[in-house]
């Protein structure tokens, strides 16, 4: 029997702090709502550390039942949480991170008139976060799911006067509810087969049936609505278009939610359901191609892209496309490891590029920087090393995680390989991209001359001149550095000499249960055949190659050479203005379903069925009846002759009728 | 047939014709006094079949109503007329095709 | 306590207690305040007796509570015969609920006429919860019909710019539609010689009324078409926004809050409870209508111009919602139709009523009028946009729930409406939170809208109550589901029989 | 015998009927009328009715008939203009009428089929009438001067000239 | 001998039992006459209200004494008039009418300057007329009745001399009701022809036992021309709006309910006692045809007079509908009808009667706009009598219709039910629209708003009294119709005494 965690605790606590702020915040002052939206964020982070200490002891999964929430006839879901080495790293990473970026955000945002409704918002958005990690069924997840996003909508939307603001944030939601009615359906289908929504019970149901070898069988559908939803959530193909625009927000705001928590939803999602992934092949393949695209597509459009936010943003898009990679060839824990790592250096370069933002006083577009690795060499560092974990050099977090994913992508199918290779290349080469053309060269800004007007949307400081963060932002980049430089050795593997704890630790939940894997799940690292070891390493050498390459491409194009992207753009320029214009694809949805839809609801519908068919049909019932009775009226000549001329008329008709009927008797 | 025995329908068709007359004048004739009398005349219809079926049945119920018509015909005759005046004196005309101020 | 004692009379009470009300406001003298305090007052008190309903009502037992069954007509054999079960229960709190919010929300925006303008909003409720209480089929209509007039009226003279073509078309429409319900009824009288609903429902459950398989379906169609038009279902929904935009605030609260769940509800309790064979065979339809209803008030919601006629709309598509859950025949479907009759009657009653401040503050409607408020008014702006959460069905809030378990039920009768209906979740999104975007986002476009001032204590007394209970019932709804559910399951006990007597052929 | 004076006042009666519809001056219509009435009492002696025919000649040729003649004189009525009123009366009524009589025509023959009135087949004389009129018809023979009070006095108040008191109300 | 002679002589007079047997009349009567004598000898301005005062007290002694004549209920004056509770109810609702309208007259006569004397007089004569209609069993009283109530009304119909309408009214009630009184004769003719009788028991016995000659049909046929035409229903309504809109408000009020109702008791007694099926389909396509002119008529009306001219032909459609039913159910539900519709169309024109002011000058919908405003109590009580003709809950128009529509669904008259309650769809526009224009629209021209006298108030009160408890307890009225109607429908069935012979069934049972 386990003992009680109070685990409702970790979501409840933000949330407590995200009322009080909400209520009392507008009238009191910066420090107060400080304090209270660290306390509350921090003693989540705390409370999480205690559950984590005192989890060797649990037996797992750990559930803890909390209330009633909806009894209809049989049907029942209540708020319970679940608790397994998955929701426990999800957990860490979402409230230390989480801790982390509120710190930042102090920093970051001291200067906006509306400092508690952010922190409101940041409070709000870890308990939606936390109640998804913890949630013991799919509907309390899909609580979180929703609530998420909703706190992204309020948050991109932040500076609602700015109608890009506003739009983005519309945006999102609604592409997430796009995703969610996927997420749904999926419900509705659980419930149908199953009738219930508890994943234990859930998954206690679905581990006896066979895997579905071919052909699009309950479970596939079941999977790939699942993966709908996870589209939505985590910005992949199709449903990525609201995640650069989400860049709106203030930077703390993209680190978080579109970085390093939120988005990585969809993949928890999909591990969470793993279960029933590992019986629909079919659904697994439509993950990982949609993974491996993402991927590669969204790196390529990160090439072209010179707000420095938007790169990193495409790059998070490409990044995650990693993870569903691996969790599409069955490597689960190879892609919550990615999760994780990618968690901090992306937050990392979230925060660093914020940083930079704030001293470049609000500029985001690289070609308006350069040189500033003297002016700010703490952010500077900070970025390099988040830089270099991203691109993949060996030694730090990214290059662990991705060698795995490619590595279990090779041994599924060669092609995601190759495609993911190509991809580590095309990340390096924009990141280091971005790296040279932030840091390096000369200034190509101006913000010396202009003073920084304070209500501009990065609500920066007052003063001019371009400085150094203040510590309290500092401090976070400190930490998630050298968390993205050490994060990767927990799961070293072994051809590296490592033991990977970390895919040991997650074991249980995914292997646990693999009683029959398709070809898709790999065998358990330890079981793993010595000879494919060295070939293990051969592929983790063409990876730490291509890195290089990337960096080198990207040192010759814009550190030694800086007028050759020019040229190559006016050279093929077709390509470049596609990738400029991220392929047209916002284009492309408006055309074929904003415009139609708008259009024909206002033509057809409104205009159309409601006022010129059914109101019209109405109208006239009405005009008829005033007309008929107008005519009718002419009856009423007013002459007596006339008037007798009817009695008399009517008088021959009864005659004549009753006479029939009295013959007819 | 015996030559003093009139037959019953012969009456009645009689009555029936005046009847009609009365009705048709009413729809014809314009002049509102005229109009009246013709109504007059259905009355005098309806009285000879009231007096022929009185015959007929041997019941003298029918001779009284007779009576009775008669009455309420001299009744009807004083505020007809009276109206017709009042008409007269708002209108100044008997043409009833005139008479059409109330209508639709 | 004596609530077992208060049982019998208690709907008496809380159904006459505001035309009581209503009839002493004729006789106070003309000033306004006194007025306002005087309907405040006793449409509180309404609502604090009609508390004694749920408290006391015994959860998870079916069949109907708190009833009283006099002769009211010999002949013919009219019964006063009142009580509630798990549905018609939190119909009638919710009247009783949304009433001393209307009176709040006509604090300061009726200014002329004031007195018959509560008189009238008074014999409403009355009308409006005996609608709900009544269990004798001719005292139904008698409640039904009485709806007409106090809304027209409403409308009619407290309403805007066309307000006697809104007026008119809601009469008519409901009038003429509501007469074909009472020829039903008539044939029903006549060929069982009671008004009452259960001894009917049992007699048609024995098959022992005269040539009834040769009228059902006339009959259906005669009660589904008073209810449809009521509800409104496409394609009888074009007197709905119309007749919201000419109302006055409280008129569109009460309207959609509960005039258009009469229909629902009528549906639930009489074209299921007496036509259960019927409605089965005419489901599929009646589900297509609904279907479309759902998506069609989604998709010319989301064009409107006017925030009122869209609110009206997402009405239109929320009562969808309600009738293909009914038809559904469904547990799940049937609690969530119910649910989200009474998330419905909160949150679009709580958008009303927001939507009646702005008016107050600029006289129109116009979306295109506004922009950029959020910045002027922000605890508006923070209301607005949680009662808009709760309308897009956020999990935690109380559409959500409705939403879901209709959807739940749906699917599992018939997925591919399921499925469709699912879109709805989208559309809500897109029409709400552009409608928000437009009005509260933006740069202020119009100095007019710089002038407007933050939501007021009485408004905020009229508004906050709303946005409480729909958070309540998206973290609780077990409180409203433990009622309803046996309810449910009694409405759904004849499907039971039809589908077995359906295997049986 | 009787069948030709039958004959006789029936013509008459048909004559002047006819003629009532035929002139266009109502003093000839008037007279007309009288004819009918005149012919009428003569049917009524046939029929044994004396009672009924002496009052058709007293009240009706008589006082009605001299009231007519009167208030044609008082409003000097001229010719009547033949102006085109009503084409319903015409065109509906008139047809409806002829219908209408020829099937109650036809319906009457049917009814009395060969049955004949017997020559002064009187039921009773005058004095019987009297014990209907005052004993079995008592209530309706007193009930009458109510009748009568009534026409007398809409003839007042219609008739008489507006009093200058009651001065046109506007 | 002489004794025997004195006994013969003592049975053939009238007994004391027959005088009460027609006690309502007697006093009304008297009251009659005695307010035209005394008329030359008062002045205008006492005139007015003493005899106006006097008229109502005569209709308040006339209806105690209708309790008088209810005591002993049967035949009297040798079958010429029969008092059962069927007479005793028409009794009451006629006299009532009377009364009602008496009291909305004072201020409307004042204000119209109409001479007291003749008017209250005449109105108490025709209610006598009308009152005989509902009891009398023979023919030629029916006749003589019909005749009383009728020409009363023609006068009263054209009082307002001076005015060219009223005159015109006048002329056109008068012209057509005589010309469809002809009618009505000839059918009392050829009925006599086929039966060889007068008096309704002996027909209807004559009709059981014998044969049904074909001649009966067409009697019956013309007969119903008659009181059809009495009752305004299709086709021979036509004359209705006409004359609603010439006559004085007041006036109107009566004509539309009182010989309505009185000629309805009629038709009944004719119906039910001359028991030709064949009357039947004319009674449906009848009432069908009056619904539905009459509420498509009235779409477009503009003049209020003329609006509730149409509306009445309407609810002649309805009330037929009744007859069309089972007898019993059919005929109570006609008698409530007739009740609640005297009661809410009274009240409405009392108010109309006072809008309508100096020489009637405001009667059109535009006069009524804005009136929520200037006479809010007054408004109000029109927009009840209004709703209550539309038959909405609450108010005996309701209930009305639902007995009437509840007795035609009973004898599985569905399609007239289907036909009837689609009228009573439509029919709610137009009353509405009085109600629009009065409190949703803003007056445009200014119209004179004096304070309703004390006694509009009362009649008012009457009638709202009326209409709200018929609308809530309609019970009590309804069982009294119902057990007179069922009197009246089981007489209709044979009984030998109906037939004897007519000198002795004098006797006070």
């Amino acid at each position: 029997m386990n003992p009680n965690l109070n685990l409702w605790l970790i979501p409840v606590l933000p949330l407590a702090g995200a009322a009080i702020n909400g209520f009392l915040g507008k009238k009191s002052s910066r420090t107060a709502v400080t304090t209270v939206a660290l306390f509350f964020a921090g003693a989540a982070f705390a409370w999480a550390l205690v559950v984590a200490a005192r989890f060797s002891s649990l037996a797992l999964p750990h559930e803890e039942p909390f209330a009633h929430w909806i009894r209809s006839g049989n049907f029942s879901v209540d708020f319970a949480f679940y608790l397994d080495q998955l929701s426990l790293v999800m957990l860490l990473i979402v409230t230390g991170v989480g801790f982390l970026i509120h710190v930042y955000s102090v920093g970051y945002m001291w200067d906006d008139p509306s400092y508690y409704r952010f922190f409101t918002y940041l409070n709000l958005f870890m308990f939606f976060m936390l109640t998804l990690v913890l949630a013991g069924n799919y509907l309390q997840m899909f609580i979180g799911w929703e609530g998420v996003g909703l706190a992204s909508y309020l948050l991109i939307g932040f500076w609602f006067t700015k109608d890009s603001a506003a739009s983005a944030g519309k945006k999102a939601f609604i592409v997430n509810r796009i995703g969610d009615f996927g997420f749904l359906i999926a419900l509705f289908l659980l419930i149908k087969h199953f009738g219930s929504l508890n994943f234990s019970q859930v998954f206690e149901a679905v581990k006896p049936l066979a895997p579905e070898a071919a052909g699009v069988g309950l479970l596939t559908t079941i999977g790939i609505l699942l993966m709908v939803g996870a589209a939505g959530k985590s910005a992949q193909i199709p449903l990525y278009v609201w995640l650069p625009d989400a860049m709106e927000g203030p930077t703390p705001v993209s680190a978080l939610i579109h970085a390093a928590t939120m988005v990585t939803a969809g993949v928890y999602m999909i591990s969470r359901s793993h279960v029933i992934f590992e019986r629909a092949p079919g659904a697994l393949t439509v993950v990982a191609v949609i993974g491996t695209l993402t991927a590669f597509f969204a790196a390529t459009i990160g090439i072209a892209q010179t707000d420095i936010k938007k790169v990193l943003a495409y790059s998070t898009v490409s990044q995650l496309g990693y993870m569903f990679m691996a969790c599409g060839v069955g490597a689960f824990s190879a892609g919550i490891f990615h999760l994780m790592t990618h968690a901090f250096f992306k937050g990392l370069l979230f925060l660093a590029a914020g940083s930079v933002i704030h001293a470049v006083g609000g500029e985001q577009d690289m070609r308006k920087m350069g040189g500033l690795r003297r002016k700010i060499p703490w952010t500077f560092w900070t970025m390099t090393a988040g830089t270099l974990a991203i691109a993949g050099i060996p030694g730090l977090a990214g290059f662990f995680s991705k060698d795995e994913i490619l590595w279990r992508a090779y041994q599924a199918n060669w092609t995601y390989w190759l495609v993911g290779l190509i991809t580590a290349f095309i990340t390096s080469f924009y990141m280091f991209r971005l790296w040279f053309l932030t840091f390096f060269g000369e200034y190509r800004g101006e913000v010396e001359a202009r003073g920084h007007d304070t209500h501009d949307a990065h609500g920066g400081h007052g003063h001019g001149g371009i400085h150094e963060s203040p510590r309290v932002m500092v401090v976070p980049l400190v930490i998630l550095a050298i968390l993205s430089v050490i994060g990767g050795y927990v799961g070293v593997p072994a051809s590296l000499g490592g033991s990977n704890h970390f895919e040991r630790f997650l074991d249980p939940v995914f292997h646990s249960q693999a009683t029959s894997g398709g070809e898709a799940t790999a065998p358990p690292e330890g079981r793993e055949p010595k000879t494919e070891s060295s070939n293990e390493l051969m592929f983790t050498g063409i990876s730490v190659v291509v890195a290089f390459l990337g960096f080198g491409a990207a040192w010759l194009l814009y550190y030694r050479r800086p007028e050759l992207p020019g040229r190559i753009a006016a050279s093929m320029s077709g390509a470049y203005q596609t990738l400029v214009h991220k392929y047209y694809v916002d284009e492309i949805y408006a055309a074929l379903f904003v415009r139609p839809l708008i259009n024909g609801s206002t033509r057809i519908l409104w205009q159309g069925v409601d006022r010129k068919v059914i109101d019209a049909a109405v109208n006239d019932a009405g005009y008829g009846a005033e007309h008929v009775s107008d005519e009718a009226r002419h009856m009423q000549s007013g002459n007596i002759r006339s008037y007798a001329g009817w009695v008399a008329a009517g008088c021959a008709v009864i005659v004549a009728f009753m006479i029939w009927m009295g013959v007819g008797r | 047939m015996n030559p003093s025995q009139v037959p019953l329908s012969y009456y009645l068709l009689l009555s029936g014709f005046l009847f009609v007359c009365g009705v048709l004048g009413f729809l014809i004739k314009r002049n509102i006094i005229t109009i009246f009398m013709s109504i007059e005349l259905m009355l005098n219809g309806v009285n000879l079949s009231f007096v022929a079926f009185a015959a007929h049945w041997h019941a003298l119920a029918g001779q009284v109503f007779v009576f009775f018509v008669m009455v309420v015909a001299a009744a009807e005759a004083a505020v007809g007329l009276a109206i017709i005046i009042a008409v007269f004196r708002t209108r100044e005309t008997l043409n009833v095709d005139q008479v059409n101020l109330l209508k639709l | 306590m004596n609530g077992d004692g208060l049982n019998s009379i208690i709907l008496t009470l809380v159904t006459f207690a505001p035309l009581a009300g209503g009839l002493l406001l004729m006789l106070l003298p003309r000033r306004d305040r006194d007025i306002r305090i005087f309907s405040l007052v006793v449409s509180l008190l309404t609502f604090v007796m009609s508390l004694h309903l749920p408290v006391y009502f015994r959860r998870g037992q079916s069949g109907f509570q708190f009833s009283i069954d006099k002769p009211w007509i010999s002949t013919p054999n009219i019964h006063y015969h009142m009580a509630v079960d798990g549905i018609s229960l939190w119909l009638v709190v919710l009247t009783t609920f949304l009433t001393p919010l209307c009176v709040l929300i006509s604090w300061n925006s009726v200014h002329e006429r004031v007195k018959e303008f509560f008189i009238l909003l008074l014999i409403l409720e009355t009308a409006l919860i005996g609608v709900f209480t009544s269990l004798d089929l001719f005292l139904f209509y008698f409640f039904w019909e009485a709806t007409l007039i106090p809304m027209a009226l409403l409308i009619g003279i407290f309403g805007h710019e066309r307000k006697v073509y809104a007026a008119v078309k809601f009469f008519m429409y409901t009038m003429v539609a509501s007469v074909f319900m009472l020829a039903a009824i008539l044939w029903l009288y006549a060929h069982t010689g009671t008004f009452d609903f259960v001894a009917i429902r049992d007699q048609v459950a024995a098959g022992s009324i005269p040539n009834f398989p040769a009228a059902a379906q006339w009959l259906f169609l005669g009660f589904f078409l008073a209810f449809a038009v009521k509800v409104p279902l496409f394609p009888f929904h074009t007197w709905l926004p119309d007749a919201h935009v000419e109302a006055p605030t409280a008129g569109s609260v009460l309207l959609a809050g509960v005039l258009l769940k009469m229909g629902t509800y009528g549906m639930l309790r009489f074209n299921l409870g007496l036509f259960p064979e019927q409605s089965r065979r005419n489901a599929p339809w009646i589900m297509t209508l609904a279907l479309i209803g759902i998506i069609y008030g989604a998709l010319v919601a989301m064009v409107q111009p006017n925030m009122k006629k869209l609110i009206a709309y997402s009405s239109v598509s929320h009562l969808g919602f309600v009738v293909l859950g009914i038809f559904s025949f469904t547990q799940a479907g049937l609690n969530g139709a119910m649910f989200v009759m009474l998330a419905h009657g909160i949150s679009t009653g709580g958008l009303f009523m927001l939507a009646g401040i702005l008016h107050e503050r600029r006289h129109t409607y116009e979306i295109s009028e506004f922009g950029g408020l959020a910045a002027t008014v922000p605890v508006y702006a923070a209301s607005y946009l949680f009662i808009v959460l709760a309308s897009v069905g956020l999990p935690l809030m109380n559409g959500f729930i409705g939403e879901f378990l209709v959807l739940t039920g749906a699917f599992q009768a018939r997925p591919v409406y399921g499925i469709l209906a699912a879109t709805g979740v989208i559309w809500s999104a897109c029409y709400l939170l552009w409608m928000y975007q437009r009005v509260f986002y933006g740069k202020i476009t119009q100095l007019k809208n710089n002038a407007i001032g933050d939501i007021t204590g009485v408004e905020r007394l009229a508004v906050w109550p709303c946005a409480l209970v729909a958070l309540v019932m998206g973290v609780a709804p077990i409180l409203w589901l433990s009622a309803i559910d046996p309810a449910v399951h009694d409405a759904l006990a004849p499907f039971v029989q039809v589908a077995s007597r359906a295997v049986g052929r | 015998m009787n069948l030709a004076l039958f004959l006789i006042f029936g013509a008459v009666c048909v004559a002047g009927a006819v003629n009532l519809l035929a002139q266009r001056h109502p003093i000839n219509s008037a007279l007309s009328l009288i004819a009918v009435m005149a012919a009428l009492a003569g049917e009524y002696l046939l029929l044994g009715a004396e009672f009924v025919a002496a009052v058709q000649i007293i009240v009706y040729a008589g006082a009605v008939m001299v009231l007519f003649v009167f208030v044609i004189m008082l409003l000097n009525a001229g010719e009547e203009e033949l102006t085109k009123g009503s084409r319903v009366a015409i065109f509906l009524g008139v047809p409806g009428v002829l219908t209408g009589g020829v099937l109650t025509a036809w319906v009457l023959l049917r009814q009395s089929r060969g049955e004949t009135v017997p020559a002064g087949a009187l039921p009773g004389p005058p004095a019987e009438l009297a014990q209907w009129l005052f004993h079995d018809f008592l209530l309706p023979f007193e009930v009458t001067s109510i009748l009568v009070l009534i026409a007398i006095m809409g003839a007042v108040v219609l008739a008489s000239k507006p009093d200058p008191s009651e001065r046109k109300a506007d | 001998m002489i004794a025997h002679t004195l006994l013969a002589y003592s049975q053939a007079l009238p007994q004391s039992a027959d005088y009460q047997r027609i006690m309502p009349e007697i006093v009304l009567t008297i009251f009659g006459i005695v307010i035209m004598a005394l008329d030359p000898v008062l002045d205008r301005e006492r005139s007015q209200k003493v005899l106006g005062a006097l008229a109502l007290t005569g209709a308040l002694a006339g209806l105690a004494a209708v309790g008088c004549m209810a005591q002993c209920p049967g035949l009297a004056f040798w079958e010429m008039v029969q008092v059962d509770s069927f007479s005793v109810f028409f009794h009451v609702l006629v006299i009532a009418i009377a009364a009602v309208v008496i009291l909305s007259s004072y201020e409307y006569m004042a204000v119209q300057r109409i001479r007291a004397g003749e008017y209250y007089a005449l109105i108490l004569f025709g209610t006598v007329g009308m009152a005989l209609m509902s009891s009398a069993v023979e023919l030629v009283l029916i006749f003589i009745a019909l005749e009383i109530s009728s020409i009363s009304s023609y006068v009263l119909a054209g009082f307002r001399r001076n005015e060219a309408a009223s005159a015109e009214a006048s002329l056109k009630y008068f012209l057509l009701g005589s010309f469809a009184t002809a009618f009505f004769l000839y059918g009392v003719a050829t009925m006599f022809g086929a039966t060889g009788s007068t008096n309704i028991g002996q027909i209807s016995h004559a009709l059981q036992v014998g044969p049904v000659p074909l001649l009966t049909y067409v009697s019956v046929a013309f007969m119903f021309v008659g009181l059809g035409f009495k009752v305004a229903a299709a086709p021979f309504h036509i004359w209705t709006p006409d004359v609603y809109e010439g006559a004085p408000a007041p006036i109107v009020g009566l004509m539309s309910t009182g010989p309505k109702a009185a000629a309805f008791a009629v038709l009944l007694r004719v119906v039910y006692v001359i028991d030709v099926h064949a009357l039947f389909w004319v009674i449906w396509i009848s009432a069908a045809l009056s619904m539905t002119l009459g509420n498509i008529g009235a779409l477009v009306q503009n003049n209020v007079k003329r609006l509730l001219g149409y509306s009445s032909i309407a609810h002649a459609g309805y009330l037929l509908m009744a007859f069309a039913a089972a007898p019993a159910m059919g005929a109570s539900a006609a008698m409530f009808y007739a009740a609640s519709y005297a009661a809410m169309n009274l009240g409405a024109f009392a108010v109309i009667s006072h809008f309508a002011n100096a020489g009637e000058r405001y009667v059109t919908l535009e006069d009524y706009e804005g009136l929520g405003r200037s006479y809010p109590m007054l408004a109000a009580t029109l927009t009840v009598f209004l709703i209550s003709l539309i038959g909405i809950p609450v108010t005996s128009g309701f209930f009305a219709k639902f007995y009437v529509f509840s007795a035609a669904v009973k004898s599985n008259l569905i399609w007239l039910t289907i036909i009837g309650v689609l009228n009573s769809g439509i029919g709610a526009y137009y009353y509405l629209r009085v109600i629009v224009m009065m409190y949703m629209r803003e007056a445009r021209r200014a119209v004179p708003a004096t304070p309703a006298p004390f006694t509009l108030r009362l009649a008012l009160f009457v009638c709202l009294v009326a209409t709200i408890y018929l609308g809530v307890f309609p019970n009590g009225v309804l069982q009294y119709a119902q057990s007179s109607a069922e009197q009246l429908v089981r007489r209709s069935t044979p009984v030998p005494t109906a037939s004897a012979p007519t000198t002795t069934v004098s006797q006070v049972p």
